[in-house]
C-alpha cells in the first residue's frame, strides 16, 4: 500500500539547534500513526513541516503519491491536511465560533450573504456548540466567549473539534489531550475512532501512554530529530517504546526505520 | 563644477510657495553670475536644529556665502557667527537676525510694516473702529517672530493698545473677539473663522496670517452668506492672493517681494566673492528694505496702495 | 496486553455522568447588572457616553448656543475629515500595524485630482479617478512594504508620509489651486461640500460621507468573513497564518483600502477648504491616531470597533469647539486638550473595568 | 492540625462566568494535596485566587492561620509560595537562565555585583543548567536559547524547575507534567516526592489519575466552581474519583467537605 | 489499588536510559557560519553594518571631504541630541511604550533652566537642578498615568506632549535667551558644548555625555537585574507579573528616567545651539523614534537593543548629510531619506532571516 502521506529526508535547523535531521515518515491511508518521543524530540517541528507551518531545510513530502511543497498551513488545508498545534493556533480575543470558522465561514443564505457577504452567526454558533457537545465540552458557558477566557482544557477541546470538523484528507492532532479532563479525553480518543471510522488517517502526537497504545495501529518512534524505528503495538509493550524512545534500549533491527 | 563659486540658500520651510519663490529667484541669478546654488529647508516653520545643520553643511561644503530666512533669529546668532569665522559671508533674507548686526547684511521685508498697513486699511475701511468686532488668525501657538510681527503691526495700525509687543494674545481690548491659530493653510482658516462666528456671529474685521488662511476663511464666510460683511486683510501677495483681491474675496494684502530678496542677496553675496564689498543697508533702516506694498482695490485715504491690477503685474507664486 | 485494558478503565467511570450542561446563577441582577452586560459585549458604546458626557458638560458651560444644531452640525463638518482619515486609520491599526501616511497620501490625491484638470485639462471624473488611483497606489507599496516584505508598520509608513509628502510638494510646486478657478471650471470637486437643511441642522455630503464609511465599514468588519479575518490578524498573526486565514492578503486588503479612503478624504477636503493646497493635512496622522485611541481601538491590534474611532473623533472636536466657545486662549486649550485626551481615556478605561 | 493555607468561601466572577462559586480549600503542612476536576471547573482560578494572581470578589485566605490578601503574585512568592502557572508565565524572548532567576537574580560578588549590581550569569547558566538535568530534560541543546524557540515540554520543564527551585512554604503546580514526556513526567513525580521529602506541602493540579493516585495525600475534588468533597486515596479508586468530579455519583456524606 | 501500580510500571522503563546529553552536528561551518552566529547573538550588529556600509556609500559618491575627521565627528555632533533622547526613547519602547513628550520634555527642561537664572537670578547650578527636577517630574506623571492607571502610553504621551509644550510656551512666553547672554550670566549652561581635540576630530561633552550614556544603559539593561525586567515587562507583562517582576515600579522607573534623560537633552541643547529656545526640538519625538526603529528595537516591546537606536540615530545623520553634501535640495533630501529609512529596516530585517 503507498503512503498517503510520505516525508524523506527532512531536515530543519533553528539556528544552532537541529530540530528535524534528516527524518522520514510515512503515514498509510485509513491508519491512526502515533508519534512518541522524548521532549524536545522534534515531533512538533516533524508535522509542522509537513502541514505547510514550517518550511523544512531539506527534504521532500508526498500526498497521495504526489510531490508537494506547502509555503503556507492555508495550502495545506486546502489539500484537506487539518492540524491541531500544540500551541493551539487560536485567536484569543475573538470568539469560539468565529475560532472555529476561521477561514471558512459560513454566509447567510439568500441576498444578504450572496451580496452583502454577511456571517450567518446563528448557524456558525449552532454548529460549534454541537461539536464542543459531541466532545462533552459543556462547561463552557457562553459560546460567544473570547477564547482568550476559556481554561486551558476548554482551549484545547475548541482546537481538536475544529479539526475533526472539517479534515477531509488527513487530521493532525499534536497532543490534543494534554490539558483535557479524564472524561474530556476520553471523547477525544472516540473522537479519533470516530474519524478513523470514517476513513480518515490521523497522526497522534501524544506522551500518554495507554491512550497511544489503545488506539495506535502503528507507533512512529522519535529521538533526537528522525524516526528511530516504527513499532506495531500488538507486538510490543509500552516499556518497549518508552525504553526506545529515552534511548534506554536500542530498538531490533527489523523494527527500524 | 567645484570651481564654481557656491552659495546656500536656508529658508524655514520650503512647502510655503513664498519660500519656494525665493528659491527659484535665486536659482535663476545664480545660474545668471555663473553660480551654484545649494539649497536647504527646515521640515516645520520653527525647525531650528536643521537650519543649524544646513550651516555646519554649507561651511563643510566650502561655500562664500549663505542665504537664510532663520526659524528663531537669536538662536541661529551662534551657528551665523560659526560661518562668519569661517570666512563666509552671511546674509538675512526676509526675517532680520536678532541682532540685526549679526547677519552681514539684511534683505527683508518689514514684517511690522506690512502688518501695520493693512490695520491702517482695515480701521479707515470701516470707519469707525468702535464698532469693530476683531477676529485673528495666528500661524500657531508656538509664536514665531513673522507670526508676532505681523499681528502686532496689524493692531498697531488699527489703533488697539499692544501690551508687549514681543507677543499676541495678551492684549485686553475687548474688540478683540479672540486669537485663533491656523498652521497658515486653508484648511486652519476654514476652521478658525467657523470657531469665531460660533463665538460671535457680529465679527466684521478678520486678520489672518497670509492668504491660504484668508482663503479657507473665506469659504466660511460663504457658507454663512456673511461674505460682504467682513473686512477681510491679509500679508504675502501671492498671485492667488492678489486674485482673491481682484475677486472681493480679500479686502487688501500686504505683498512682498521674495524673488527681489533672493536676487538681491544673490547678487551680494558674488559682489562680496569678487571684490570684497559688503551691501549697504537702506537709509534711516538697519536692514535693506526690499519693500511692501498695500494692494486692494478700495483705497483709503492716507494709506498709500496699488491696484489688484498692479499687485498681478508683481505677485509671485 | 494487559495493562492497558487496566489503565484506562477508570476513565469509564466517567461515562454515567449526568449531561446537563453546567449553569451557574448570574447574581449580577437589575439596572446595573444589565447595563455592565451591555457595556462589556458593546465596546464602543464607551466612548459614546464620553462622547455624551462632553456634550452635556460643553452645554452646561457654554450655554444654549452650545446645544443647537447648528453648533451641534459644526462639529460634524469640522470632524469629517480626521473621522474619515480615523477610518482608515483604524482599519490598519486594528491588524496591529499604524499608518503614518494618511495624511500624504489625502493631500496628495487631492493635489493629482487638481493638478490633472488644471494643468493637463483633464475631465474631472477622469482626474478624479487618477487622484483616487494614486491613493490606491500608495496603499498598494504601504500594504507590499508590510505584507511581503515584513517591514514594521511604523516605519514603512513613516517612510512612506516623507516620500508622499515630498512627491506632492515637487509636483504641486506648492502652488495652491484657487476654489473660485474650481467652481467655474471643475464643480464636481467640491461635490462633498453640498450642504442639506435638515430640521435646522445642515449637513454636508461630506459628513454623510463620513457617516455611510464608518457604518459600512463596521458592518463589514463585525459581519463578513474579511472583517474576522482583520481582527484575527491583528490579535495574532501567526496563530491566524495556522488557523487558515490568508495573512497577506488580508494586510494588503487594508492598506489598500486605507490609502483609497485617504483619498476620499482628499476629495472630500476639497469640499470642505474649497481650494486644493498641498500644505494642509500634516496632522492628519497624529489627529486620525488619537481619535482611534481614544475610541477605544488598542494599538496592539485586534481590540476595538470602528465606530469607537467615530466617536473618538467627535470627542476631540467637542473639546475643541467647547473650549473655544468659552473663551480659551489658543495655547491653553492646546494644554487643556492635552488633560482632556488623558481624561477621555481614563474615564473609558474605569468604565471598562466597572463593567468587566 | 491547623492547615497551612486555607480558603473560605471564594467567589470570583468573569463577567456572566462564575468561576468560583464559594468555594473552600485547605492544605495541611507537609502533604501532596492534589486538585482534580472537569475542564473549566475552577481549579486554575482557585490557585490563583490563593496565590495572589486573581483577587477574589468575595472570601478570605488565610495562611500559617494569619488572614492574608495578596493583591499580586509577588507578595504571594515574597510569603514562600511558589506557584507553575498553567500558562507558564515565560518572557518569551528572555533565556532560560534570566526566566528561572526573573525576580531574584544572582549578582556577582564583590565590586561588580555590590556596586555595579553586575548579574552572576555563569552562576544563573550553571543553576539552571543543574536543575534542568535532575528533570531529565537534556534535549535543551543551548542554556541561552530564548523560551519561546523552546518545545512545548520544555518550557513547561523550565517552570516546574523553577518553582521546585525556590518555593519555601508552599509550592502549586498547575498541571506541571501536561506536556511532558514520560521520562520527564517521572522525573517532575521524583520531584514533588523530593521536595515534600523536604517537608514542604505541595498542591498539585492534574489531570493524570494514575499521577494523582501515585503521590496525593488527599485529593480535593473540584466540580462546578466548588470544593464537592475531599478524599482519600487510599479508600477510593481511581473510578470514584472520576465519578465524582464528572458529577456520574455523588459522593458519600462522610467524604463532602 | 492494583491498578495503580499497574498504570506507571511502564514508564520505569526509561530509567537505565543513558545519560549523555542530546548533541547535533552543527553543519553551518566556516567563516559565514560563525557571522550568521555572530549576527544572531549581538542584533545590534545589524544595523552598525547598515551604518558602515552607508558611510563607505556615502564617502565613494561624496568623496574625499566625507571622510574627513571633520565631517565624520560633525554628524556626532548633528546627532546627539537625537542620540540621547533615543536612548531615552529606547527604554520606553523596549516596555512596550511610546513617548511622544520626549521633545516637549527636553524643551521645558532647558526654559525652566534658563529662566530660574534670568527671571529669577538664581544661581546656575541650583537652576540645571530645578530644570532636571522638571524633566523627572514629567517623568513621574507619564510613569504614574502609565503604570497605576493602566492607560495606553500613546495617549498618556501625547497628552502631556501637548500640555508640556503649550506650558513651555505660556511659561517662557515666546522669548528666546539670547547665546551671549547665557555666555556672560551663566556659562554652565552651555558646557555640553565645550570641546575637545581627539586627533583632528573635534568632539563636544554633549557627544562624550551622549556616548557615555548609551553604554551605560546599555549595560544596565544586559547586565543588572533591571534591565532583565525591563525586558520581561515589555515582552508579556502578565506574564512578568506573574514570575515575581515589579510591574508597575519597573514602568514607573523606565519613564522617570526617561524624562531624567531627556532634561539632559535639554541641557545639551542648550550647549548645542547656544540660546535656549522655546521652539526647538518639536520634531525630537518623531526623529528619535525613527532612530529606535530603525536600531531595530521592536515598537511591541522586549526585543532589541539599545546600542541599536544609537547606529539608528547615526543612520539617519549619515544620509541626511551626506545626501546635502551631495547636493540634493530639501525636498528631494526628504524623500530619498524615505526611501532610505525603509531600506535600511529592509536590509536590516534581510540580514536577520539570513542569520536566523
Ligand atoms: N522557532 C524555534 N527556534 C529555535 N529553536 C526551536 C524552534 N522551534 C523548536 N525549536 C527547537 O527544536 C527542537 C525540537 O522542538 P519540537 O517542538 O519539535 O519538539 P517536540 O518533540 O514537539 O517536543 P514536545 O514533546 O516538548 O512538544 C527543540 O530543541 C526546540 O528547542
Ligand atoms: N479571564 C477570564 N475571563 C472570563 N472567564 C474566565 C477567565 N478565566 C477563566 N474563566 C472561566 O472560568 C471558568 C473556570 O476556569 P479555570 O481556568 O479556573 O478552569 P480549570 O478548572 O482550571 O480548567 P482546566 O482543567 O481546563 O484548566 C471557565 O469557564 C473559564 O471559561
Ligand atoms: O516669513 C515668511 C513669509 O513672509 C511667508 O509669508 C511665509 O510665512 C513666513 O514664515
Ligand atoms: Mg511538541
Ligand atoms: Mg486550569
Amino acid at each position: 500500500m503507498e503512503a498517503i502521506l510520505k516525508g524523506r529526508n527532512l531536515v530543519k535547523r533553528y539556528g544552532k539547534v537541529t530540530a528535524l535531521d534528516h527524518c522520514d515518515f510515512d503515514l498509510y491511508p485509513g491508519e491512526i500513526l502515533a508519534v512518541i518521543g522524548d521532549n524536545g524530540a522534534g515531533k512538533s517541528t516533524l508535522i509542522k513541516a509537513v502541514s505547510g507551518a514550517v518550511v523544512p531545510d531539506a527534504g521532500d513530502v508526498w500526498l497521495e503519491g504526489k510531490k508537494i511543497q506547502f509555503t503556507s498551513p492555508i495550502q495545506a488545508r486546502e489539500h484537506g491536511i487539518e492540524t491541531v498545534y500544540q500551541t493551539l493556533a487560536m485567536s484569543p480575543a475573538l470568539s469560539i465560533a468565529d475560532n472555529m470558522f476561521m477561514g471558512r465561514e459560513l454566509r447567510k443564505p439568500g441576498f444578504m450573504g450572496k451580496y452583502l457577504r454577511k456571517l450567518d452567526r446563528a448557524a456558525m454558533e449552532k454548529f460549534a456548540r454541537d461539536k464542543l457537545t459531541e466532545l462533552g465540552l459543556m462547561t463552557i458557558q457562553n459560546i460567544n466567549q473570547a477564547v482568550e477566557t476559556l481554561s486551558g482544557g476548554q482551549r484545547q477541546g475548541v482546537a481538536v473539534a475544529r479539526a475533526a470538523a472539517f479534515g477531509s484528507k488527513v487530521i493532525i492532532l499534536d497532543e490534543p489531550t494534554a490539558a483535557l479532563g479524564v472524561k474530556e479525553s476520553r471523547k477525544v480518543l472516540e473522537l479519533i475512532q470516530d474519524v478513523k471510522s470514517r476513513g480518515i488517517p490521523i497522526i497522534l502526537i501524544s506522551h500518554n501512554m495507554p491512550h497511544v497504545f489503545e488506539v495506535a495501529d502503528r507507533i512512529h518512534v522519535h529521538r533526537l530529530g528522525k524516526r528511530l524505528c516504527v513499532i506495531d503495538p500488538k507486538d510490543h509493550s509500552m516499556s518497549d517504546a518508552v525504553a526506545y524512545m529515552t534511548g534506554a534500549k536500542e530498538p531490533e533491527q527489523t523494527a527500524a526505520a | 563644477d567645484g570651481h564654481s563659486t557656491t552659495v546656500c540658500l536656508i529658508t524655514k520651510t520650503d512647502t510655503n510657495p513664498f519660500f519656494v519663490k525665493m528659491k527659484e529667484g535665486a536659482e535663476a541669478k545664480a545660474a545668471e553670475l555663473g553660480m551654484t546654488l545649494k539649497s536647504f529647508a527646515g521640515k516645520i516653520d520653527g525647525d531650528h536644529e536643521t537650519q543649524v545643520q544646513a550651516i555646519e553643511t554649507c561651511i563643510l561644503d566650502g561655500a562664500k556665502g549663505i542665504l537664510i530666512t532663520a526659524s528663531d533669529t537669536s538662536s541661529i546668532v551662534p551657528a551665523v557667527q560659526q560661518a562668519r569665522d569661517a570666512g563666509l559671508v552671511v546674509i538675512a533674507l526676509d526675517t532680520p537676525l536678532t541682532p540685526i548686526e549679526a547677519a552681514d547684511a539684511t534683505f527683508a521685508t518689514d514684517n511690522f510694516l506690512a502688518g501695520e498697513l493693512i490695520g491702517k486699511w482695515a480701521a479707515g475701511t470701516i470707519g469707525d473702529t468702535s464698532t469693530a468686532k476683531i477676529g485673528m488668525m495666528n500661524i500657531n501657538v508656538s509664536q514665531p517672530t513673522v507670526g508676532v510681527l505681523r499681528n502686532q503691526g496689524f493692531l498697531q495700525g488699527f489703533g488697539i493698545d499692544l501690551g508687549d509687543p514681543a507677543k499676541w494674545g495678551d492684549e485686553t481690548d475687548p474688540r478683540i473677539v479672540n486669537n485663533e491659530v491656523t498652521n497658515a493653510n486653508e484648511e486652519g482658516g476654514r476652521k478658525s473663522m467657523e470657531n469665531l462666528l460660533t463665538m460671535d456671529p457680529g465679527v466684521n474685521v478678520l486678520y489672518t496670517i497670509n492668504e491660504p488662511a484668508a482663503a479657507g476663511a473665506h469659504e466660511t464666510l460663504k457658507d454663512f452668506g456673511k461674505v460682504g460683511d467682513v473686512i477681510v486683510v491679509s500679508v504675502d501677495g501671492g498671485c492667488p492672493g492678489v486674485q482673491n483681491v481682484a475677486d472681493g474675496a480679500i479686502g487688501a494684502t500686504s505683498q512682498q517681494y521674495p524673488l527681489l530678496m533672493a536676487a538681491l542677496g544673490v547678487e551680494a553675496i558674488k559682489k562680496w566673492a569678487d571684490e570684497g564689498i559688503k551691501p549697504e543697508p537702506t537709509p534711516g533702516k538697519a536692514f535693506f528694505d526690499t519693500g511692501v506694498a498695500l494692494v486692494t482695490d478700495n483705497p483709503v485715504d492716507g494709506v498709500p496702495s496699488i491696484t489688484s491690477a498692479e499687485g498681478l503685474e508683481l505677485c509671485w507664486g | 496486553m494487559s495493562e492497558q485494558s487496566a489503565n484506562t478503565d477508570y476513565e469509564s467511570a466517567s461515562s454515567n455522568l449526568n449531561e446537563t450542561v453546567a449553569e451557574f446563577e448570574d447574581t449580577r441582577k437589575g439596572l446595573i447588572g444589565k447595563l455592565q452586560h451591555v457595556l462589556h459585549v458593546n465596546p464602543a458604546l464607551v466612548p459614546l457616553i464620553v462622547l455624551v458626557a462632553s456634550i452635556i458638560l460643553f452645554g452646561m458651560l457654554v450655554g444654549q448656543r452650545f446645544f443647537s444644531p447648528f453648533a451641534m452640525t459644526l462639529i460634524l463638518q469640522q470632524v469629517q475629515i480626521v473621522g474619515i482619515v480615523a477610518a482608515a486609520q483604524s482599519l490598519v491599526i486594528l491588524t496591529a500595524g499604524i499608518d503614518l501616511s494618511v495624511g500624504a497620501i489625502m493631500v496628495l490625491s487631492s493635489v493629482v485630482m487638481g493638478q490633472m484638470v488644471f494643468s493637463y485639462g483633464i475631465p474631472v471624473e477622469l482626474a478624479i479617478l487618477c487622484g483616487l488611483l494614486v491613493g490606491l497606489i500608495c496603499g498598494v507599496m504601504n500594504g507590499w512594504l508590510v505584507a511581503y516584505m515584513k517591514l514594521p508598520p511604523f516605519i514603512v509608513t513613516l517612510g512612506m508620509w516623507q516620500i508622499v509628502l515630498a512627491s506632492n510638494f515637487l509636483y504641486s510646486a506648492n502652488q495652491t489651486i484657487r476654489s473660485q478657478d474650481i467652481e467655474d471650471t471643475a464643480p464636481l470637486l467640491q461635490v462633498f461640500g453640498t450642504k442639506f437643511q435638515v430640521g435646522g441642522a445642515t449637513l454636508t455630503l461630506g459628513v454623510i460621507f463620513m457617516l455611510a464609511l464608518v457604518f459600512t465599514l463596521s458592518y463589514a468588519l463585525k459581519h463578513t468573513a474579511w472583517g474576522r479575518h482583520v481582527y484575527a490578524v491583528g490579535d495574532d498573526p501567526d496563530a491566524a497564518e495556522l488557523s487558515g486565514v490568508n495573512v497577506k492578503g488580508t494586510l494588503m486588503s487594508v492598506y489598500i483600502l486605507s490609502g483609497l479612503i485617504c483619498a476620499f478624504a482628499g476629495w472630500a477636503m476639497v469640499g470642505r477648504i474649497g481650494s486644493i493646497s498641498p500644505t494642509v493635512g500634516q496632522l492628519a496622522n497624529i489627529e486620525s491616531i488619537t481619535a482611534v485611541v481614544i475610541g477605544g481601538i488598542s494599538l496592539f491590534g485586534g481590540r476595538g470597533s470602528i465606530l469607537g474611532a467615530l466617536f473618538g473623533a467627535l470627542i476631540v472636536g467637542v473639546f475643541t469647539l467647547g473650549l473655544r466657545l468659552m473663551g480659551a486662549d489658543a495655547q491653553w486649550t492646546f494644554l487643556l486638550i492635552g488633560l482632556l485626551i488623558i481624561a477621555a481615556v481614563a474615564v473609558d478605561q474605569w468604565i471598562r473595568k466597572v463593567s468587566a
